[in-house]
């Protein structure tokens, strides 16, 4: 038990290697070795949840060990509340990548061991509580990443990929500038737990430049993370890269990749600079904001159905920015409002989850069509409601689901993310609900131009989602869904941690030497 | 005549055309006189400073040193000019310019 | 006894859902699609529902009321209770949605007999009834808010029935997005009151309220946001626009829901939170209910087909409760929604009839031209479809406000209130002049719109033989509503025609003081009611008999040409039959910049701003002169790079310049290089 | 220390000699054919020596009379010259380029280098600095012309003498002001008259310098004296460009390091790890400019290049200039971080030319277009390529990216004043990222997929295994090279 | 007397030296060398360095300059035009030789360099020689190793291929 963080993270390694050494015709074995490990890793986050103590917010199933003695390096791995969730969603996403990427056909070897290796990366970035650790995995996932864009991706993959990854280490790299500044201002010790204790301290009153190093080092990290989600103006890799990406590579990043900006943001901007925390709060939900509608609006001009989800994607995390920055309304300042505090964050991060969910559901509809019809446009469908019924009632849920409605999980974290925010932000949230609107427009207006209408003519044969297909939808529906009615078993996994982030950025904020 | 800086001026004249002679001459062999020129100035440097340092003999040294080398230098740049000339039939550096961009 | 009402509840509630289930994944291999499912399902509804209306008449307590809820989320501070708030109202209403919900079930059935997607409309309808009934049970505005947007959802797939046709997926896109302006203002008023109270429930906000937690223009802001989601639902003005399209669905579906219960779903919000109201939300409420009837009702008089008819007056009779709520007197509102429920189904239900056999005429004679609904294809219809014509008769007649008739006690009551209100206020003479001249116009098109379709000449003889009354199943329904539009029933136990005084209507729902400080007490809002009341009752069947004659005397008598009269009319003619080119205007300047903003917006982001920023400042130029924004994405491949790459490739092209090959170029730049190291370092 | 006395301290560079004179008398007695066999024996002394310099005793002490001292700094950078050598000795015998000539001399001379390059590492006199900087670059230009049948080779070997020639010329004229500055040519001395000087003197030392720094920059090949680079790394055999992009870098660093703390600065950069010790003169801001044009400009111009070997020449440009950018500091850290640099920087830099080596050989291009599909022919090629080009990029889990990150640590702990030094580094970065990644791009994304599998030749797929396995695995563990370092981090002060 | 012949060798060192990068024949230039090179040594005279002098007349002289008349021999037949030669970029390289010129000139005349009085010594031999054998031993032995290899670099450069 105390190795399952261990083994989470790196079974898929396992798979990794023991996909290299079959050979490379034998494509089947490959891929149900992919499965196999990425299963299993699902079972083990299972398992993981079901040993995990709710009620205890703070870190459990820690894993110690040296690394780099000299440079004060460790490895460290742990989870709470903030990070289970996204560790389950990991392993199921890939789990279920797996099966999405059943019909590949070139170079298969390659791309499952890519495809868990990237698996890894991910899931080292949610559980790693070391610093570099944290930095290390993060960009591991860029590699695998770029190959999957770049080699299995549309006609535009190449420019796709660069594009992806160059956007992202831009951010990296200035988050590094970010780490190395926090390491050598907060006694030199990259472990997130000790720098949580010691840095908002030791930061404080410290200027560089006339700006103090909090601020600096918030925004160096915070452009990091930005890009990830991706906050406007950061956003338009986003796009391109998910339309190229294959299917099960565009479900991984609206999924979760997108889910590790936020995840950093919170675990290391919030823990780290509590009174960043006061100071950007206001941006942050402007920035929400700009995203809502921003977002919305280049949806709804979309034509091609995967770029209409990617943008999507933008209008739904800014839901979550907008949730995140409610958690002043907690400060003495905002008169401790522990409800808005509690329910926009708890929305923010709920809103991750359930963004994770719909949006590789949306994708993996995309997908489903594409393989069918070999286009994405919108305009050149119409009608498919008669020909693919079932097809249409599932999209129609995660359409609905998209829009937040009510009875999908998506509605719950938006409202509380808007509940949250807005006691403190009160213009931004009303200016965001048109949000809501622009997401029903867009889906709707979707929906129906490929769904509605007469059958296009050169539809007549298209053939119904098959059960491989379904397998890969249904366990996500159910989920969102589940969620949508009861929301209660997820929101308690976060509600300690949740009332930890609160309490400790609220307390340890000392609003002095900003 | 007893004045170091003279000593200097000269130098930093041969030094000046030494320079200039390297940047403008075509021919292999001419741009090897001009370095030449510049190893002499820095000679003249190194002994003017012995004698007005106190006859400290470093620098005779230094410049000896200095006059060995060069030999060394120019027997080989001299040898990778005649094979050159060998392969190309021209020893102007110029015409000798398909390593580029 | 105890739990009995909270236990029939849930059972009300979800036998339609598992109707709805069952339907969705098995209706299609069922038996006969598996429509018995549905019918049974909401047969044990109603039976329950009738169970609790029975058990409340005979408790004869006008302070009845149960809750049971439970938690749903909690964060520890931050927890939302979910639950049930059963009174009276909520048991009328319950019961006023199972009636007319197994009516549409029972219409539909031979209705849409042999469509395709037979199963899945039942299956709509098992999600609506389910949706509706949890508006009418939340005892809070969360659940609430989530009922009142599955009924949106299944109003929309309802619409979209017949989703072949365009017509139809615009009105259902149309519905949801127009539902959902509302909807934002409902949340809006939602999070003023929950960050005000700390809860969403209705006895916590009322006491909240009552205690001034919220208070002044917040409160008032609360109250109007929360009516704009009741403005959305009830399709006031400015938002009333998709209810007439909204006819694009089946006509069960729009006597089920656009005419009876969904649409009041608006109303029946405003009379929960009516005693958080404040004054000036109340009079917003009141002005815009008010214009809405009269408004709408405007729009009625020239249109000519026969659904359009009904949808304008359904907005307009809209109007008139929420004037009522406006007014005060939300206990005629929600009466009048009752009697309207039923003689607006009834009327719908009667087209639906009509149109069904028009439909199969035009059928029979291979028309497929000819517009089923339209009434100037109609005429002399009255001896064919004897049944549909009485019924219908009897609910035109209550809509009219003729004395006996349901519809004549609560838009009397209604006319009352505002009546009395103008009295108190004379500045806002303007309400009852709204809520009468409505009444008139009201009486003359619903008149105009039986005498087109069912006396006179038939206007395509040659369809006249084709022209069958309707089978049991949907003249059942019809008669049934019928007997119900009748006032008897609404004024037992006792016998007064022409008041509901001392009713069990009445006595079993009563005014409650609003809770905020300055409103009139529900005691004086009822006096002056009552006093206001037998004029009002003068004037309105004077309104209503001036209304029937001029139909009359046009219509059927031909006294009047209405040709004449519309000429005579000029614009205002044109703006009545053209809806006051609200559709119009709206695409114009709403639909069409916001796209176009929105394509523009896209166009930036993708366009201008990544290009941009991968082209440096060159593309500017490009911008300007491709404002038509067409995709071109050989010139994004031809960028090398990204981000900076633009700058940094045309840097690295010169500084490759450097690189000449030519060896004295290098020393050269060497010699220079030290120079320009000496110069700087010297400074 | 005597002459005497030291010879005891010098058996490391005697047993090199030896070598080098048992290579050329061995290289006499065989034929043609066989002169291959000469690198052996280079290799096998070069073992030698390593295995002497390593097991010698460390002692922190001047030889010579104070000609060269001898410290386990420079012990480092002898290794891995002796490192570098052994790597692209073995590589030699495999070129193709190299295999229709004798190859006796050019081992011979690769030994020389070796010997130039331990002076280099350890010189604390102007003259030696003069000596050892000659020694390296006479056998290079000789070298960088080896092959004399190629045009190209010859072009590159005349570049390569008139610039060295020239740069060193200028270096030479710069140290006759220096020695006329302080009357010494001894590293201490002169540090000591520095000291004591008068200040009306600072222009004429500033001069002095910026000429010296004409040499070493042309070493380390730093803009502006980087002109010679490209043409003389495409031209000359790859062995040889990979050889100097590594070994003389390695030396002209140490000698920088010692030239620049030792002489302009105060000496006390290794007092201890977290020492800074900027002495008063203000020639850091010369060096960070040097730096932040040096890696730009690299980078830059590398976006451009059609030819891989070109690419990579201006990438080393580029690494030369991130190495640059921990000068400034001339703190314990700061050269630490250079260090780690160096060793990573060796494995992943090595490795991208052994795969240009490779390619060559098979295909005889060495352009992109060459490599197009070739992680699909050549798995093993486009594995390691993109190990390496990963690597250069400074990605995690990479030596490049612990490199870099040691180099930013450095400049970040030296202050804020540098930061601004770490934002440009990083932004460099990214855009090497887009020509590194270029390659990657022509192996996987673009050509045709060919279904045969090649595989390089045993002895190559070796040394490429043995650069790319170092390169990940010193990316996730890197403490006993830390270690190493550490230890090393002492080097030879005489304190005023 | 003294006076004359000191600036006498000046001028004719710089004249010369200005005659080695401008003449447009290669054997002129390589006889302005030659003048230059015995100013030079001229100059070490006037510097009490009699051995350096000495040095400079045997092997810049007798050893460099003869290489570089080979040099010009072999790569040259008389008769070509080849033998005269142009220079490329006299303006900049000029402007920027004069700038350095000026620069150095401005930085010599402003130092106080390191001075010392000193008594002319009867001869410099002895002295150099203890030095090379003692403190310069190591430099000279290195020197050694590099003329080995630059004498098999050139050899192996010049050497005729089979």
């Amino acid at each position: 038990m105390e190795n399952i963080l261990n083994w989470i993270i790196w079974f898929p390694i396992i798979g990794m290697v023991a996909i290299a050494f079959i050979p490379r015709d034998k494509e089947n074995v490959i891929k149900i070795t992919a499965a196999v490990a990425t299963g299993l890793q699902f079972l083990l986050t299972l398992v993981l949840w079901q040993n995990y103590d709710a009620g205890n917010g703070s870190m459990q199933f820690m894993v110690r060990a040296e690394w780099i003695p000299s440079f004060n390096i460790s490895y460290i791995l742990g989870v709470d509340g903030l990070s289970l969730p996204m560790a389950i969603l990991t392993a199921l996403l890939c789990f279920i990548g797996v099966f999405v990427s059943w019909n590949i056909d070139k170079a298969v070897k390659g791309y499952f061991a890519l495809f868990l290796l990237l698996d890894t990366g991910i899931m080292g970035v949610f559980l790693s509580m070391d610093f570099f650790l944290f930095y290390i995995f993060w960009e591991v996932m860029l590699l695998p990443m770029y190959f999957l864009i770049g080699i299995w991706g549309g006609p535009q993959r190449e420019y796709a990929a660069i594009k992806f990854f160059l956007y992202t280490l831009f951010g990296s790299v200035l988050m590094l500038v970010g780490i190395l500044g926090l390491y050598f201002t907060c006694g030199k010790t990259f472990d997130i737990l000790e720098l949580m204790r010691v840095a908002p301290e030791a930061l404080n009153g410290v200027m560089w430049w006339g700006m103090s190093a909090i601020k600096v080092i918030w925004i160096l990290l915070f452009i990091g993370f930005a890009i990830k989600v991706p906050v406007f103006p950061f956003h338009t890799w986003l796009p391109l890269a998910h339309v190229e990406a294959p299917t099960a590579i565009s479900v991984l990043l609206a999924g979760i990749l997108l889910k590790l900006g936020v995840y950093g943001i919170l675990r290391i901007n919030y823990g780290l600079m509590p009174d960043g925390v006061y100071w950007f709060s206001g941006a942050l939900a402007a920035l929400g904001l700009i995203n809502v509608i921003w977002g919305g609006l280049c949806a709804l001009a979309q034509t091609d159905l995967k770029k209409l989800v990617a943008y999507s994607s933008v209008n739904h995390m800014g839901y979550s920015l907008i949730g995140m920055a409610a958690i002043v309304a907690a400060g003495e300042a905002n008169g401790m409002n522990l409800k808005a505090a509690q329910a926009g964050l708890g929305g923010a991060v709920f809103q991750m989850f359930n963004h994770g969910t719909i949006s590789a559901m949306l994708f993996i509809l995309v997908g489903v069509i594409y393989d069918r019809a070999h286009h994405r446009d919108i305009e050149g469908f119409g009608g498919l409601a008669a020909q693919m019924p079932i097809y249409t009632g599932i999209t129609a849920l995660a359409f609905f689901a998209g829009l937040g409605l009510p009875g999908f999980s998506g509605f719950i974290s938006e409202a509380m993310c808007f509940i949250g925010a807005f006691p403190v932000y009160r213009g931004i949230v009303i200016a965001s609900t048109i949000g809501i609107l622009l997401n029903a427009a867009y889906f709707l207006w979707a929906f129906q131009r490929i769904f509605f209408g007469e059958l296009n003519e050169k539809y007549t044969d298209l053939p119904e989602i098959n059960r491989l297909e379904l397998f890969t939808v249904v366990p996500l529906l159910v989920i969102t869904l589940f969620f949508g009615i009861y929301p209660a078993p997820y929101l308690d996994i976060i509600a300690s941690t949740m009332d930890e982030i609160i309490h400790h950025v609220v307390s340890l904020a000392t609003f002095a030497g900003m | 005549m007893q004045e170091l800086n003279t000593y200097l001026f000269v130098a930093a004249i041969l030094f000046s055309l030494g320079v200039f002679g390297v940047m403008t001459r075509r021919n292999g062999i001419a741009i090897l006189m001009g370095v030449e020129l510049i190893l002499n100035a820095a000679n003249i440097n190194f002994v003017a400073f012995s004698r007005f340092g106190g006859m400290n003999l470093d620098g005779h040294i230094f410049a000896l040193l200095v006059i060995v080398l060069a030999a060394a230098e120019a027997a080989v740049a001299l040898a990778i000019i005649i094979n050159i000339y060998n392969n190309l039939n021209t020893i102007n550096v110029d015409e000798a310019s398909a390593l580029k961009e | 006894m105890e739990n009995i009402f909270i236990n029939y509840s849930l059972f009300i509630l979800f036998l339609p859902l598992a109707a709805f289930v069952i339907q969705i994944f098995f209706g299609k291999r069922l038996p006969r699609q598996g429509d018995w499912v549905s019918v049974g399902a909401i047969i044990i509804t109603l039976i329950l529902s009738i169970a609790m209306f029975v058990a409340m008449l005979m408790g004869k307590d006008p302070n009845f009321k149960q809750e049971a809820s439970f938690t749903w989320l909690d964060m520890g501070a931050f927890s939302i209770q979910l639950g049930f708030l059963v009174d009276n109202i909520t048991v009328i209403m319950l019961l006023v949605v199972a009636l007319i919900s197994t009516c549409t079930h029972i219409f539909s059935l031979k209705y849409l007999e042999g469509d395709i997607r037979y199963s899945r409309y039942f299956a709509y309808l098992g999600l609506f009834t389910f949706s509706m009934n949890g508006i009418v049970l939340s005892n809070n505005l969360i659940s609430m808010y989530m009922s009142w947007e599955l009924v949106g959802v299944s109003s929309y797939l309802l619409i979209g029935h017949w989703f072949e046709k365009d017509s139809a997926a615009n009105a259902a896109k149309k519905a949801f997005l127009t539902n959902r302006v509302g909807d934002i203002g409902f949340f809006i008023g939602i999070m003023l009151i929950y960050t005000a109270i700390g809860s969403f429930v209705f006895g916590d906000i009322f006491e909240g309220v009552s205690t001034g937690m919220i208070s002044g223009t917040t409160l008032t802001l609360a109250g109007v946001g929360l009516f704009l989601g009741a403005m959305g639902k009830s399709s006031q003005f400015p938002l009333h626009i998709w209810l007439p399209d909204a006819m694009e669905g089946p006509t069960p579906v729009s006597a089920l829901m656009h005419a009876a219960t969904m649409v009041a779903a608006g109303v029946y919000l405003t009379i929960r939170i009516f005693p958080l109201l404040t004054p000036d939300a109340l009079l917003i409420v009141a002005y815009v209910g008010g214009f809405t009837a009269l408004f709408a009702s405007t729009i009625a008089i020239t249109q000519n087909d026969i659904k359009k008819v009904l949808a304008y007056s359904t907005v307009s009779q809209l109007g008139y409760m929420i004037l009522a709520v406006g007014t005060g007197v939300y206990t005629a509102a929600f009466f009048h929604l009752v009697t309207h429920a039923m003689f607006k189904a009834n009327l719908f239900y009667g087209s639906g009839s009509v149109i069904h056999s028009m439909h199969h005429a035009l059928h029979e004679k291979h028309d497929h031209e000819s517009d089923p609904q339209d009434m100037r294809n109609m005429g002399g219809f009255k001896d064919k479809m004897p049944i549909t014509y009485w019924s219908m008769l009897v609910s035109t007649l209550a809509i009219a406000g003729v004395p006996l008739f349901s519809g004549f006690l609560s838009k009397d009551a209604i006319l009352a209130g505002s009546l009395s209100f103008a009295q108190h206020h004379p500045e806002h003479f303007l309400l009852p002049v709204f809520g009468f001249g409505a009444a008139a116009i009201t009486a003359f098109y619903m008149f105009r719109m039986m005498f087109m379709t069912f006396h006179g000449k038939p206007q395509m003889p040659e369809l006249i033989n084709d022209i069958h009354e309707s089978p049991k199943e949907m003249t059942g329904p019809l008669v049934l509503l019928g007997t119900l539009s009748i006032a008897i029933w609404y004024i037992l136990p006792h016998f007064n025609p022409i008041s509901t005084h001392g009713s069990w209507f009445t006595s079993l729902v009563q005014p409650v003081t609003a809770v905020v400080p300055g409103n009139l007490t529900a005691h004086s809002i009822e006096e002056g009611a009552h006093h206001a009341h037998n004029l009002a009752m003068g004037i309105s069947i004077g309104v209503a008999a001036f209304g029937i004659g001029l139909a009359f005397l046009m219509y059927l008598k031909k006294v009047l040409s209405a040709e004449r009269w519309g000429n005579r009319a000029g614009f205002m003619y044109d703006w009545s039959l053209n809806k006051y080119y609200f559709d119009e205007n709206y695409d114009k300047y709403l639909y069409q910049p916001t796209l176009r903003l929105a394509n523009k917006i896209a166009w930036i982001d993708w366009e201008l701003y990544d290009k941009y920023f991968i082209n440096g400042f060159g593309r500017v130029t490009n911008w300007a002169s491709s404002v038509a924004g067409k995709f071109d994405y050989n010139i994004i491949d031809q960028i090398l790079v990204d981000g900076l790459g633009r700058i940094t490739d045309n840097l690295g092209n010169i500084l490759k310049k450097i690189q000449t090959g030519k060896l004295q170029n290098y020393l050269l730049y060497v010699t220079a290089g030290v120079i320009i190291l000496m110069i700087i370092q010297s400074f | 220390m005597t002459n005497l006395q030291s010879l005891s301290f010098y058996y490391p560079e005697l047993i090199l000699i030896g070598v080098i004179l048992a290579a050329i008398i061995y290289d006499l007695t065989i034929h043609q054919s066989k002169s291959g066999n000469v690198g052996w024996v280079l290799v096998a002394g070069l073992i030698a020596v390593a295995g002497a310099i390593y097991f010698q005793e460390q002692r922190v002490t001047t030889l010579f009379t104070d000609s060269i001292v001898l410290d386990p700094f420079a012990s480092f950078f002898k290794l891995i010259v002796i490192l570098a050598t052994i790597f692209v000795s073995i590589v030699s015998l495999q070129s193709g380029e190299l295999k229709d000539y004798r190859k006796g001399e050019y081992f011979t001379l690769l030994g020389i280098i070796v010997f130039g390059l331990f002076l280099m590492v350890s010189t604390v006199d102007l003259i030696m600095v003069y000596i050892s900087i000659e020694i390296v670059s006479i056998m290079s230009f000789v070298l960088a012309g080896y092959l004399k049948q190629n045009t190209r080779s010859n072009e590159a070997g005349l570049k390569y003498v008139v610039y060295g020639a020239f740069s060193s010329g200028i270096m030479l004229f710069g140290l006759s002001y220096i020695y006329g500055l302080t009357g010494s040519t001894n590293y201490f001395l002169i540090q000591q008259a520095i000291a004591t000087m008068d200040a009306s003197a600072n222009t004429a030392l500033f001069m002095a310098m910026i000429m010296v720094l004409a040499g070493f920059g042309y070493k380390i090949s730093s803009v502006p004296f980087h002109f010679w680079t490209p043409d003389v790394y495409e031209g000359a055999p790859t062995t040889i460009t990979a050889y100097l992009s590594i070994a003389p870098k390695a030396g002209a660093f140490a000698m920088m390091i010692r030239f620049f703390n030792q002489v302009l600065a105060d000496g006390g950069a290794m007092g201890g790890l977290d020492a800074s010790s900027v002495a008063s003169l203000p020639w850091a801001n010369i060096m960070s400019l040097l730096a932040v044009i040096t890696m730009t400009l690299g980078n830059v111009v590398a976006l451009q290049q059609n030819n891989i070997k070109r690419m990579l020449a201006y990438s080393s440009i580029a690494h030369a200039g991130y190495m640059l950018l921990a000068m400034p500091v001339m703190s314990g850290d700061s050269i630490y971080a250079i260090m780690i640099y160096l060793v990573m920087y060796l494995f992943m830099n090595l490795g991208a030319f052994f795969v240009v080596i490779t390619v060559k050989n098979k295909t005889g291009g060495e352009t992109f277009d060459d490599y197009k599909g070739l992680g699909w022919e050549m798995p093993l090629i486009g594995v390691v390529m993109t190990i390496f080009m990963v690597s250069l990029t400074g990605l995690p889990p990479s030596a490049g990216f612990v490199g870099k990150f040691y180099i930013f640590a450095s400049l970040i702990k030296g202050g804020n004043q540098f930061y601004w030094l770490v934002v440009v580094g990083g932004i460099n970065s990214v855009i090497s990222l887009y020509y590194y990644f270029r390659v990657v791009k022509v192996m996987f994304l673009e050509g045709e997929r060919k279904d045969t599998i090649l595989q390089p030749p045993t002895v190559m797929a070796c040394m490429l295994l043995a650069t790319a396995i170092p390169t990940v695995i010193l990316g996730i563990y890197w403490t006993p090279v830390a270690d190493w370092i550490q230890n090393s981090l002492t080097f030879f002060i005489q304190t005023l | 007397m003294t006076e004359f012949s000191f600036w006498f060798v000046i001028g004719l060192t710089v004249l010369s030296a200005a005659v080695v990068v401008l003449s447009n024949q290669l054997i002129y230039s390589a006889m302005a060398l030659l003048l230059t090179l015995f100013g030079v040594a001229g100059i070490y005279v006037f510097l009490w360095a009699d051995f350096m002098a000495g040095v400079q007349l045997l092997v810049y002289i007798g050893g460099i300059l003869v290489l570089i008349i080979f040099g010009i021999m072999l790569t040259n037949r008389i008769s070509s035009v080849r033998l005269s030669q142009t220079n490329v970029q006299q303006g900049v390289g000029g402007a920027i030789a004069i700038w350095l010129m000026i620069l150095i000139s401005l930085v010599i005349s402003k130092t106080p360099w390191y001075q010392a009085d000193a008594i002319e010594p009867t001869e410099t031999v002895a002295g150099v020689g203890t030095l090379l054998l003692t403190k310069y031993l190591l430099p000279f032995e290195a020197i050694s190793l590099l003329l080995l290899g630059a004498l098999i670099g050139a050899a192996l450069l010049s050497r005729k291929e089979n």
